[in-house]
């Protein structure tokens, strides 16, 4: 196609005048319409990274047992027993708010393929939702849509979903944050890379057919929202998990052969993107014909067939000779496999049409090249009147009961439930620990351990403080971990944030990853992947800062798993932590009072580690009963939960010395706190156990009877039927769905 | 005693069920390829959950046309004991192996919770280890599992003793607020007229170690073992 | 006699979750005069200009074998002039 | 005007995947010469004799709203007669 490269349609291209300037540089000549969207696409934000890049690189990301971190298709961690950990978060923001079912569905499919491309099983996947306020007309829609599209693929592939968060806030109406993580399980010498290696060795094309979905996906995920998207709608691709399912079991077959040397799926900007990295890392270049990319419609040019995201595609570079057993392989799942070209010495990525070179360009140079931007950062002026705004303000509510009730069965604090029982999370039959508690937890088949897997971020309290907000998502992360018996070893971070070329949002973004920095460091956990997405925002309103963090953690011996709920009459229950909160960023705040504002209770990241590695040591021992991490709604309704997520229901007597807001000490929230459950005879325990470590417990009271009854300074504050309240939790969601 | 594991493009609970009879209850096991089905040595035969071919059309429509079911019929015919779990229940249907049809659960959702099934019939091929065990409780994953089929063959089935399975509560009271899914009668698990052929909804593989839920599953396998010997 | 035009349909006496949860769902938006909403398949077959036989047989034997499942279901068949 | 038959089909090029499992399994019985198989929806809306106003307009608003899926869909009404 030899379309005249105009100022219009470079602009329309996304590339900057200095941007054009480099590719006339890089090619020495004038480039061709193909050529100019292979650039677009790999220098979009969305793939280059351009504006995230250079803070990025300031995470910590070793650890010994660290096998593989950021650039690779996902992270690798040893978990001993020659098993690795492979995993990743990626998420389908844009595509999921036009079209919630495919955008959900085929965001599934992309994170599983980026971790079975590493060689790994995938055994677990996690759903980090946020949805715009409950009273927006679309949130309903998108809701329903974004969960059946989870269930419809990840149910279909069959590899269960066994856990998440789902988070209303009208912060998301215009952009919803649909972030997905995958974690798979491979043999620790059977780990596949995406790389292009030894010149004339075969590449060979796998999986669907390409048609023209998604044409300039890439570019709108990284293109602000505004009225015209509408018009960008046949940009979205449909999903086909049976097509994934098929493509899991040829992929994981065939890397049994020694005739793999390198394997990437097709994700965004498909054909194009996945060659040139598979070259780029492997310092060599890439040549295919046109002519035989298997297509689904006639007509196609080679911009459309190079810039397609079709999905369930995967490129593979083969050990010379053996590509018909391989693609004889494919061929008994039903899947076409076809050579399309080979590797090169000369660093080229060189497409040839008929006979024609109809693209060339040096590999190196689209990667090295790419633009990285140091953009402005200002912290934003309308924080300080934000954090400076004095929560003792607010009135005190009459009715503590009430504010329970109510406050439990929010949308935000209600059970999860709905969402997990559409969710297949009990096949492969290694799900320990089922979703319902602060972590999952996953068997690993063949050994005594498990993986312990949660995704976590509290987008209010990144709003207040992107800081203490990054490197509070991570250490709640690693405390949920912590509270489920793993021991935490490494995190993927899904940083989702507004538009870049604002500096307020640059601050936010460069606050949130000094957080994600400082608490990694702090608590042993390197980044070992993850993915950035910008520009969530529509008509200049931008989401809350929102870097999800997805953490592993490895339990050494499945049978001390520990859960949230009490298990029986007569446990005693603990506050463990300093009992450090405030009301500002607090769900209570938000809900009955309508604010999002004040300075919120620091982290203390030293307190942080100590009282997780007494929690674990306490778990070892077999003392602790139940273990729920205190965070959102604060103490109560954390003690509620406890009382009414298991299977049976439990009443509680509970007494609390405090000075304060009484609304504040049922309601506020804070880091490092968690409430346990023990026997009476392990008290002792207990309490030296967690005394050594610097770390207060209080003591809270006994579970039995039929209500929560919580009196606050001897005065009796809330008193309710624990029933009543299990109701509300539990009717939540189904009641806003109906 | 060997078990063979129908393997269709889409099946996705072959290995967990390979797992449980292989490495749960230590017999032998085998992954039967649709496409080339060879059922020589095989004892017993487990039709396993999944999408095959995507359910797409008809949850099990299209693998009930395949080569494999040729064999899977003539294994049948000859005796032998087969269970089909999930989609496998729904391909027994599809290809008339047994009686009626699956729709959409009444809610059109997917559904994965732990269910309890009341045990209708203790002295079958399928239930002959349960003694006077009359209450399981089996996970259900499934968004077909709304069972089917006219008032005639509703009777003879309830006549004939070949309702297997009713989803139940606690206490074992078959009701409507007990029923999940839609499902006719609160069936979960049907017979075929030989009693040789059982076709389920709830996932027995799924419980057999008490580390991942209880070990009600085992019943069931440890039955068809009973009945083969 | 080239496009086959399938319609199948649940039976009568079939519940039809599909085609009561849409009709509440239009209800709730606000449509009142609804009777009733049924949701069935729509199957297209294009048949290559070679294919011989009696096409409509060679259909109708299709909608038996595979495409609908007569316990449940009825089909009907149109041909595109 | 009373009975509304709305056929709902994936927009042209849009990968419609139970279309071509079902062409794909067609084969395998033996049916050669097909071209393509697509698989959309078919819905009968039916209207109460007193409901007024535009009775197309209104069923192409329920279409659009609910019915089908605009970004990957487009719809057909025929009325019954
Ligand atoms: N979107 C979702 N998908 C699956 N499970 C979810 C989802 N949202 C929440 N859950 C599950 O519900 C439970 C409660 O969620 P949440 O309140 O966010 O937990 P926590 O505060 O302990 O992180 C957890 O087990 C979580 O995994
Ligand atoms: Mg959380």
């Amino acid at each position: 196609m030899n379309k005249e490269i105009t100022k219009e349609v470079i602009a329309e291209h996304g590339l900057s005048e200095s941007e054009y300037e480099m590719i006339l540089s890089i090619l020495g000549r004038e480039p061709n319409f193909t050529e100019l969207g292979i650039f677009s696409v790999m220098w979009s934000e969305h793939c280059s990274y351009k504006s995230s890049r250079k803070h990025l690189g300031t995470l910590p990301t070793k650890a010994p047992y660290v096998v593989h971190g950021p650039g690779e298709n996902a992270g690798v961690v040893d978990i001993g027993d020659g098993f690795v950990a492979v995993f990743k978060m990626e998420s389908h923001n844009h595509p999921s708010f036009i079209e919630p079912y495919e955008g959900a569905a085929t965001g599934v499919g992309g994170i599983l393929r980026d971790v079975f491309t590493m060689g790994a099983r995938p055994v677990a996947l996690l759903d980090s939702l946020r949805f715009g306020s409950p009273e927006h007309p679309r949130t309903k829609y998108l809701v329903d849509g974004v969960v059946s599209g989870i269930s419809g693929y990840g149910n279909c592939v069959g590899v269960p979903t066994v856990g998440g968060e789902m988070f209303f806030n009208g912060s998301y109406d215009g952009n919803i944050l649909v972030n997905v993580f995958c974690l798979g399980i491979a043999k620790k010498d059977k780990i596949f890379t995406g790389i292009c290696e030894g010149v004339g060795n075969p590449v060979i094309y796998v999986g669907s057919k390409t048609g023209r979905d998604g044409i300039h996906g890439a570019t709108m995920a990284s293109g602000e929202f505004d009225e015209k998207s509408e018009e960008k709608r046949p940009t979205v691709q449909v999903g086909d998990p049976f097509t994934e399912k098929l493509l899991i079991e040829a992929c994981l077959e065939a890397m049994k052969s020694d005739a793999i040397l390198g394997i990437q799926d097709m994700g965004a900007a498909g054909l194009t993107s996945s060659s040139c990295e598979m070259a780029g890392r492997g310092g060599t270049g890439i040549e295919m014909n046109i002519d035989d990319i298997p297509r689904r419609e006639e007509g196609m040019t080679a911009y459309e067939l190079l810039l397609s995201e079709s999905q369930e595609r995967m490129l593979i570079v083969a050990k010379r000779g053996r590509e018909e057993e391989l693609i004889n392989i494919y061929k008994k799942w039903g899947l076409e496999g076809v050579v399309v070209g080979k590797v090169t010495g000369d660093g080229l990525f060189r497409i040839v049409e008929k006979g024609e070179t109809v693209v060339e360009i040096p590999v190196a140079d689209i990667s090295n090249k790419a633009p990285i931007y140091d953009r402005p950062s200002k912290r934003p002026a309308y924080l300080d009147a934000l954090q400076n705004f004095d929560t003792d303000k607010v009135a005190e509510p009459k009715d503590y009961n009430q504010t329970l009730l109510k406050l439990i069965g929010s949308l935000n604090l209600g059970s999860k439930e709905w969402v997990y029982q559409q969710y297949d999370h009990t096949i492969r039959t290694d799900t320990v620990t089922l979703p319902g508690s602060d972590a999952s937890v996953i068997r690993v088949k063949g050994t005594k351990k498990g993986i312990a897997i949660t995704s976590d971020c509290n987008p209010r309290l990144c709003y207040l403080d992107p800081y203490m907000g990054g490197a509070m998502a991570v250490a709640e992360a690693a405390r949920n971990i912590a509270c489920s018996g793993g021991k935490p070893m490494a995190i993927t971070d899904n940083l989702n944030f507004g538009n870049p070329e604002k500096p307020e949002v640059m601050w936010q973004m460069k606050e949130a990853i000094r957080g994600i920095s400082d608490a990694c460091v702090a608590l042993g956990t390197p980044v070992v992947s993850g993915n950035v997405s910008l520009y969530n925002e529509t008509n200049g309103i931008g989401i809350y800062p929102t870097p999800t963090i997805g953490a592993i953690g490895v339990v050494e011996d499945i049978k001390k798993c520990v859960t949230q709920y009490i298990k029986g009459e007569g446990e005693l229950l603990f506050l463990i932590g300093s009992n450090k909160k405030s009301l500002a960023g607090s769900e209570y705040l938000s809900l009955i009072h309508g604010l999002e504002k004040g300075t919120i209770s620091p982290l203390d990241l030293d307190t942080e580690k100590r009282l997780q590695t007494a929690l674990l040591a306490a778990i070892d021992k077999e003392i602790i009963r139940s273990a729920h991490d205190c965070s959102e709604g604060g103490l109560a309704i954390t003690i509620a939960e406890s009382c009414m997520s298991g299977d049976k229901t439990f009443g509680a007597e509970v007494s609390i010395e405090d000075d304060g807001r009484i609304d504040n000490i049922l309601f506020g929230e804070g880091q490092s706190r968690i409430i346990v459950s023990i026997l009476d005879k392990d008290r002792n325990i207990l309490e030296e156990l967690f005394l050594a470590n610097g770390i207060e417990t209080s003591y809270l009271g006994k579970t039995g009877g039929v209500n929560l009854s919580i009196r606050v300074n001897n005065n009796q504050t809330i008193s309710c039927p624990i029933e009543q309240i299990k109701k509300a939790w539990a009717e939540a969601i189904p009641s806003y769905m109906a | 005693m060997k078990f063979g594991i129908v393997v269709f493009p889409g099946s996705n609970c072959d290995h967990d069920c390979y797992h449980a009879v292989k490495h749960v209850l230590g017999q032998e096991a085998a992954f039967i390829w649709h496409a080339n089905p060879d059922l020589n040595g095989c004892d017993a035969l487990i039709v396993p959950g999944g999408f095959s071919y995507g359910d797409y059309l008809r949850a099990g429509a299209m693998a009930a046309i395949s080569p494999a079911l040729t064999e899977i019929k003539a294994f049948v015919k000859r005796g032998n004991p087969v269970i089909g779990i999930c989609n496998g229940f729904q391909i027994l249907l599809e290809s008339g192996i047994l009686p009626g049809a699956m729709i959409r659960n009444k809610d059109l959702r997917f559904i994965c919770k732990d269910t309890f099934l009341r045990v209708e019939n203790n002295n079958s091929k399928f239930t002959n280890k349960f003694n006077d065990k009359k209450l399981i409780s089996l996970p259900i994953a499934h968004a077909e599992g709304s069972y089917y089929a006219d008032a005639e063959e509703l009777k003879r089935l309830e006549g004939e003793g070949r309702v297997l399975f009713r989803y139940a509560d606690k206490e074992g009271n078959v009701s409507n607020d007990t029923n999940p899914n839609g499902s006719l009668l609160n069936i979960a698990g049907i017979l075929n007229k030989e009693g040789n052929a059982l076709g389920m909804m709830p996932h027995p593989e799924r419980s057999m170690e008490s580390i991942v839920g209880n070990e009600d599953g085992r019943l069931i396998f440890e039955s068809m073992i009973e009945a083969v010997s | 006699m080239k496009k086959a035009k399938i319609h199948v349909m649940l039976k009568e006496g079939v519940l039809d979750p599909q085609g009561k949860a849409a009709h509440k769902s239009l209800e709730s938006l606000g449509y009142k005069g609804i009777e009733g909403v049924r949701i069935g398949k729509y199957i297209e077959v294009t048949l290559a200009d070679d294919a011989d036989g009696d096409r409509d047989k060679l259909v109708r034997e299709m909608c038996q074998r595979l495409l609908s499942n007569p316990v449940i279901e009825n089909y009907e068949i149109e041909w595109e002039k």
